[in-house]
């Protein structure tokens, strides 16, 4: 359960983050935290009290119990992808953004938008 | 973005009060929906007994795979890493068109920073990581079928590098023009944009020629590799990693080339203080 | 009634949209270009004569239902109402077009492939709203009338007129509009929302819905009818050249608007129901309201055609008494009326459009002593005036004394009353107009007739009216048309069957 | 043909994506014959498809062999193939377009082959994120095939001059914000029943026994899901978005881009999530934004002096009237949201061409600068006025019949939902003719000196046609889609459109 509001604790801060913060920077990194707090929820679902880590050592036929559930460790690969290419295309724009309109200050950039 | 501009700055404070009251919400709403969630580590747990046993228990006679996660990621749902790589490569895609492929110029520029790190002292040690660390990335996709690794921690590795020689030595001029006494390896951009685009399409195509064998789109059980399954599947997950490390290597230099692109032509500058803080 | 499935429905809807194509692409040639316009009409009015004897058989001709929505097919029906005012405006758009193509060359008029074009397509919609079987077809018909006549109101362009074909859209779209939501529910409630005489309402929901779902209807077909309070765009629109202003108030949108507020009356709701929710009497008063209102501000109006045109929202409101009264005569007359008021309303715009021609002027107290110097013209006004008035062996005594004993089969005398004194009315603000011009001396000596593509339409339709009014069941036979209509609608409202039909 | 299209149709976008790129070192040529034969394939793909489901039923494809819940299925049925010929072709045409590479919004004055190659290469994995999307059985792989889709579109956005930038970088943060609420929806989805398919899902759900739990989950998904549909009051994205678009990508994503996320939500919230208390209530709920979008979106299009951005608003009242259907749930008013969707795509498209087209061509947004083009461009802009009249609602056009569809649906729910969305219908209504009249009446009745809006002097505007083939094509072609769909509007309600049965009825039997 802690792991659990954890995440959730995470993920509010980022999305908070994302809304208030003034500058797209920041808000970009708001925007990691909240990512990172979906990654930090599924994770800790793969995991199983008295388990080790899901790759198959010497031995007999494995046991579903003695081994981390798989699948979201998979899913979660997928996300930090997605994660990590959204983060680059993100700085990408924002270099343009920078380089057009000199500020990163969202109200700022609202007002030369104008 | 409206239609009427004055009070922004009361409607700003508006917003900011509805905020401050929405995300404690937020966050309660979530534990509260969590309060009723298996207990963190319960082995009864509806997501450690539905479907995943199958991944633990039979992943090894299936597909080949000692490492769980590689079995789950290249062959039970390697349609979403197939999507992933589709992801990545967008942000490739994306920064390129952004970035370096504007203002009418025929031919991508030549990357890398405006003002190398060169040193001597980073020059020698850079000659002697590099190699080991490219080396590294090979084994790590490679090793990625029984131990941690595959072919996105591999190309990450193989990607930062590449980055490591672009920060050291600058832009890859074809020829190493920059610095003639260091020998300059390392793909262009285009080179990297064309190792990104053969990534997708080996991956795809590895897919494709499953369904030319008669089976469905990515069932590699039916390439001509083999009499086992499982071991046909675990040379075309092989095939699938490479494929994977091709795209997330040559993105990682296409998202790092266009970037310092994109700061060196339009004028951002990089650690002078005016930075994006205000 | 027999149904006789037939396509002649739908030629007489799909001439005047065939051409609309052609009349673009031969804009270069003109005289091609009118020689399409005369061969739709010519082809509507072949349809629409063919399909009359049937109708005198007690006979329909129904065109193939066409799928179009669940349970409401686009479907067409030549019955006694539809049939009378499809001859009546296949008769008077030849008429119109032929004195459309003196007025646009005789003024040199600009934009004229755009104008012959959207007229064939308002015409092919009014036959559509004459024909429509089902609320449906009507709305569409209603709606795609309303687009084809706007470049017709604004066709000279300028700031002015631009702002008065956005309050006539303004009207009449906001009104199909609200016609669409009421369409929708009254299919809801009554599958197919076939035109049934009588009614297909009674008993489908409660009186309250259906109370709310007549005002509903009612806004919607009676905006384009010019009933007051709606009738605020109609003045507005005679910033249109003169031949669209006949159009609009003989044959297309306004006359439209009362067929659809007859419609609504005798064949959605019918008179029972009507009377049941209480509508009747209400309906009767806004009409007589408007009736007088609009005389009175004819009286007050010194432009010629804004004058005719106060004096259309008070003819048309006839229609709307008769449909609210709902005895079989005040039906038939009101029936009637439509051709009637179609043929002297004609009459009278083609004369204010002569004048404008011959003379560029546009107010009555420019008029004088015109009539000398035009005489076709001005006999011909008179005709239209004195018809309008109520005279007798004129067309519009006939509505009028339907209407008079209708309502006094309801016991409504008031309604008598009214008519007397809204035909004093009438003579009030016409004959000053032919006393002007026949008795104050003439200021211009060089005034002549205009050309005589301008002065045989006007005299065509006075004839015409006389025609109908001396003789109202020959040729076409437009009073058995009305009468049968009428008849249909009260043969499910037996109790109202009083007096003997004449 | 079964049993190779599904694979198919997702390959070929993905792998055109990363050819075409390639080729545009070979020539433009190449470039744009591979572009538009791989578009094309696509559609060919996406209408086998969609006659197979139709003839044969639906399709349930297991990609990798693996069937669910444990490898990913794909699904085929009436639904989904029809979205998916619907964004097939709707590329078809921005592929045309995109022939079109100078815009005023375009930051390349001459557009390079590499950068033309590039955007082409874009659009493809826009298609193949949006098909991915239509067709999956899967709740993780909607979310992988939403961020392709996503970053595509990002990339498409920010490729016209800075605004651009600043609009995709605003439109990437509600984009990640609206995946990582899904996502985390989808965790706790996963926490509670340990599967990820979808039929599994419906399975399973009803023996789940953590109402607040489900209820966390089904509010993030359809969160996450209604930010990327636009459903009000989280539409503050879309208008920037649609305007700084350069035109060829913004006719596309304009026409299809939230309506899939209208069909993703329609599928989760309709289907697999509708045997849940929360699933109804939330259904509930966003059949009442909608009605509050429909009017908030058509009122602000009245407020707007550039057109693309009315046309922006206009797409959130349009969404919110999709949305009201989906809301609704019944059979009729799912036939009204899906032929509103067509109508709204195919006219919006068309419109979207047609005016960026015209705003570089009249060097100008506003409606004035339209004036005198009915003369000038007579074809053109009768395709769009025919356009405009679909969304505004007037018969024949396809737009009419939509309408009429959710009118009755609303009839026939009736309570307080029920009138306030036909009230709401109606007046969308006329807020769209008060809108689009203004820029018709400036088209077809204006000259182009009167105009009060636009300063300067006409002759000074670029000489030229008012729009170029790659643009005039797809408009006209549009317009007849948007008519013809209208006159065989009960054809095509009745054979294109699927049926639609509410809840859990549909879901076929549980995967074992």
């Amino acid at each position: 359960m802690t792991t659990y509001a954890f995440a959730a604790a995470l993920f509010t801060i980022g999305l908070a983050g994302m809304a208030l913060l003034p500058n797209l920077l920041r808000k970009l990194l708001a925007m990691n935290v909240m990512q990172v707090a979906v990654i930090v929820f599924f994770v800790s679902l793969a995991f199983k009290d008295g388990a080790t880590v899901p790759i198959l050592g010497q031995g007999g036929a494995p046991v579903a119990a003695e081994f981390m559930n798989p699948l979201p460790h998979t899913l979660m690969l997928t996300a930090i992808v997605v994660s990590v290419s959204t983060t680059g295309l993100a700085l990408g724009l924002l270099v343009r953004v920078r380089s057009r309109f000199e500020t990163l200050n969202e109200r700022r950039l609202l007002d030369r938008l104008r | 973005m409206g239609a009427s501009p004055p009070p922004r700055h009361e409607a700003s404070r508006v917003r900011r009060l509805l905020g401050a009251a929405a995300f404690p919400a937020l966050f309660t709403g979530l534990v509260l929906g969590m309060a009723e969630l298996p207990e963190f580590g319960d082995p009864a747990s509806p997501a450690s007994t539905h479907v995943s046993p199958r991944f633990i228990e039979d992943a090894a006679a299936e597909t080949g795979a000692a490492n769980m996660v590689t079995a789950v990621l290249a062959d039970y749902r390697g349609y979403d890493t197939l999507g992933e790589t589709a992801v990545i490569f967008a942000a490739g895609l994306g920064c390129l068109v952004i970035l370096a492929a504007a203002g009418g110029r025929p031919n991508l520029p030549a990357a890398g920073m405006s003002h190398p790190f060169g040193s001597v002292i980073l020059d020698a040690a850079t000659r002697i990581l590099v190699p080991v660390v490219l080396l590294f990335a090979v084994y790590v996709l490679i090793h990625g079928h029984i131990s941690p690794g595959g072919g996105f921690q591999g190309g990450v590795l193989f990607g930062s590098g590449l980055i490591m020689m672009r920060l050291v030595w600058g832009p890859a001029h074809e020829g190493g023009a920059h610095h003639p006494d260091v020998p300059v390896f390392g793909p262009s951009l285009r080179s990297s944009l064309m190792l990104a685009c053969a990534g997708i399409l080996g991956y795809a195509g590895i897919g494709l020629a499953a369904m030319a064998f008669g089976g469905e789109f990515l069932n590699y059980g039916t390439l001509p590799l083999g009499s086992d399954p499982a071991h046909v599947r675990e040379l075309a997950t092989l095939g699938i990693e490479a494929a994977v490390f091709l795209t997330v290597a040559g993105t990682v230099g296409v998202l790092f080339d266009t970037i310092s692109i994109g700061m060196r032509e339009n004028g951002v500058p990089i650690g002078s203080g005016r930075g994006p803080r205000e | 009634m027999t149904e006789i499935v037939s396509l002649r429905p739908l030629l007489a809807v799909g001439a005047g949209l065939a051409v609309v194509l052609p009349i673009l692409l031969s804009g270069r040639r003109p005289a091609l270009r009118e020689a399409w316009t005369f061969a739709a009409g010519a082809v509507q009015l072949g349809a629409a004569l063919s399909m009359l004897p049937a109708a005198f058989a007690g006979a329909a001709h129904t065109s193939p239902a066409l799928p179009l929505l669940p349970g409401m097919p686009l479907q067409f029906r030549a019955d006694p109402l539809g049939l009378l005012f499809l001859t009546l405006s296949s008769i008077l758009w030849l008429a119109t077009s032929s004195y459309s193509v003196g007025y646009l060359r005789s003024l040199g008029l600009r934009h004229q492939t755009g104008y012959f074009a959207a007229f064939a397509a308002a015409v092919a919609a009014a036959a559509g709203v004459a024909l429509a079987a089902n609320l449906v077809t009507f709305l569409i018909c209603y709606e795609v009338l309303t687009l084809a006549t706007w470049p017709l109101v604004v066709h000279k362009r300028t700031a002015g007129v631009l702002g008065s074909g956005r309050s006539y859209l303004a009207y009449t779209l906001i009104a199909g509009q609200l016609l669409l939501g009421a369409v929708v529910w009254a299919g809801a409630l009554a599958p197919g929302a076939q035109f049934t005489p009588g009614g297909f309402l009674a008993g489908a929901a409660s009186d309250g819905v259906l109370r709310v779902l007549f005002v509903l209807l009612l806004i919607g077909v009676g905006s384009k009818a010019a009933v007051f309070p709606l009738h605020g765009w109609l003045p507005a629109a005679m910033v249109a050249p003169t031949p669209v202003s006949a159009l609009l108030h003989a044959v297309a949108v306004v006359k439209a608007g009362a067929f659809g507020v007859l419609r609504l009356t005798g064949w959605v709701f019918g008179p029972d129901l009507m009377h049941d929710l209480g509508l009747s009497l209400p309906l009767a008063v806004l009409a007589a309201g408007t009736i007088l209102m609009a005389s009175l501000r004819a009286l007050g109006e010194d432009h010629f055609k804004r004058r005719l045109a106060y004096s259309t929202v008070s003819q048309l409101s006839y229609i709307v008494l008769g449909g609210a009264i709902g005895t079989p005569l005040a039906l038939a007359g009101a029936a009637f009326h439509i051709a009637a008021h179609g043929f002297l309303k004609i009459t009278l715009f083609f004369c204010a459009g002569s004048v404008y021609a011959a003379t560029g002027r546009e107010h009555i107290s420019q008029l004088s002593g015109l009539a000398r110097a035009m005489p076709f013209t001005f006999a011909a006004f008179a005709v239209g005036a004195l018809g309008m008035a109520g005279m007798p062996l004129l067309p519009g005594f006939i509505s009028k004394w339907n209407l008079a004993l209708g309502a006094l089969d309801d016991h409504q005398l008031w309604v008598v009353a009214l008519l007397v004194v809204s035909g004093l009315l009438n003579l009030a603000y016409y004959l000053p107009i032919l006393r002007i011009a026949v008795f104050e001396p003439g200021d211009d000596r060089r005034v002549r007739e205009p050309s005589a593509w301008l002065v045989a339409p006007p005299v065509f339709a006075a004839l015409a009216a006389i025609v109908l009014g001396v003789a109202p069941d020959a040729g076409a036979r437009f009073w058995f048309l009305a009468e049968s209509a009428a008849r249909s609608v009260a043969a499910h409202a037996p109790q109202f069957l009083t007096g003997g039909l004449p | 043909m079964r049993d190779v299209l599904p694979g198919l149709l997702v390959a070929l976008p993905l792998m055109g994506a990363a050819l075409v790129p390639l080729l545009a070192a070979l020539s433009r040529r190449t470039t744009r014959a591979a572009a538009l034969g791989l578009h094309a394939a696509i559609l060919a793909a996406a209408l086998g498809l969609f006659g197979s489901a139709a003839a044969d039923g639906p399709i349930r494809y297991a990609v990798g062999g693996w069937p669910g819940p444990w490898g990913i299925e794909l699904w085929f049925d009436g639904l989904s193939t029809l979205i998916a010929v619907l964004v097939a072709g709707m590329a078809c045409f921005a592929s045309f377009a995109q022939t079109f590479g100078a815009d005023r919004n375009g930051a390349a004055p001459a557009s390079t082959p590499l950068r033309e190659g590039l955007l082409r290469g874009a659009l493809l994995l826009l298609v193949g994120g949006l098909l991915g999307i239509v067709a999956t059985r899967d709740v993780f792989n909607l979310f992988v095939f939403l961020e392709i889709s996503s970053l595509a579109a990002y990339t498409l956005v920010a490729s016209g001059e800075g605004r651009g930038a600043v609009a995709a970088f605003r439109y990437l943060l509600a984009g990640t914000a609206a995946g990582s609420l899904y996502l985390f929806g989808v965790g706790f989805l996963y926490a509670l029943t340990g599967t990820l398919n979808m039929d599994d899902l419906a399975a399973r759900l009803p023996s789940v026994e953590a109402d607040a739990a489900l209820t966390v989950a089904v509010v993030l998904i359809a969160v996450g899901l209604s930010i990327k549909a636009a459903l009000f009051p989280l539409h503050g994205w879309l208008p920037d978005t649609y305007v700084y678009t350069p035109t060829p990508a913004a006719g596309f994503i304009a026409a299809v881009m939230a309506k899939v996320s209208a069909y993703a939500l329609l599928r989760l919230l309709g289907e697999v999530l509708a045997g849940t208390t929360a699933g109804a209530v939330v259904l509930e709920i966003t059949l009442w934004l909608g009605i509050l979008g429909v009017l908030v979106g058509g009122i602000l299009a009245v407020a707007q002096r550039a057109v693309t951005r009315m046309l922006a608003w206009s797409s959130i009242s349009a969404m919110g009237m999709i949305l009201i259907g989906v809301g609704m749930g019944s059979a009729l008013a799912i036939t009204g949201a899906l032929f509103h969707m067509a109508a709204h795509a195919l006219a919006k498209g068309c419109l979207f061409f047609g005016a960026g087209g015209i705003r570089t061509s009249e060097d100008g947004d506003e409606p004035g600068r339209w004036a005198g083009l009915g003369s000038r461009a007579p074809w053109t802009l009768a395709a769009l006025t025919v356009a405009a009249l679909s969304m505004i609602g007037i018969p024949p056009t396809a737009g009419f019949f939509s309408k009429y569809y959710l009118l009755s649906a609303s009839i026939e729910a009736g309570g307080p939902a029920g009138i306030a969305a036909f009230a709401a219908i109606i007046l969308s209504s006329l807020l769209a003719t008060v809108y689009f009249l203004r820029v018709l009446e400036a088209a077809w009745f204006r000259t182009p000196g009167d105009a009060p809006d636009v300063a300067g002097d006409p002759a000074s505007r670029p000489p030229g046609p008012v729009l170029p083939r790659p643009l005039a094509v797809p408009v006209v072609g549009l317009a007849v889609l948007v008519l013809l769909t209208g006159i065989f509007a009960r054809p095509f309600e009745r054979h294109v459109l699927p049926d639609w049965e509410s809840g859990t009825a549909r879901i076929s039997a549980p995967a074992p």
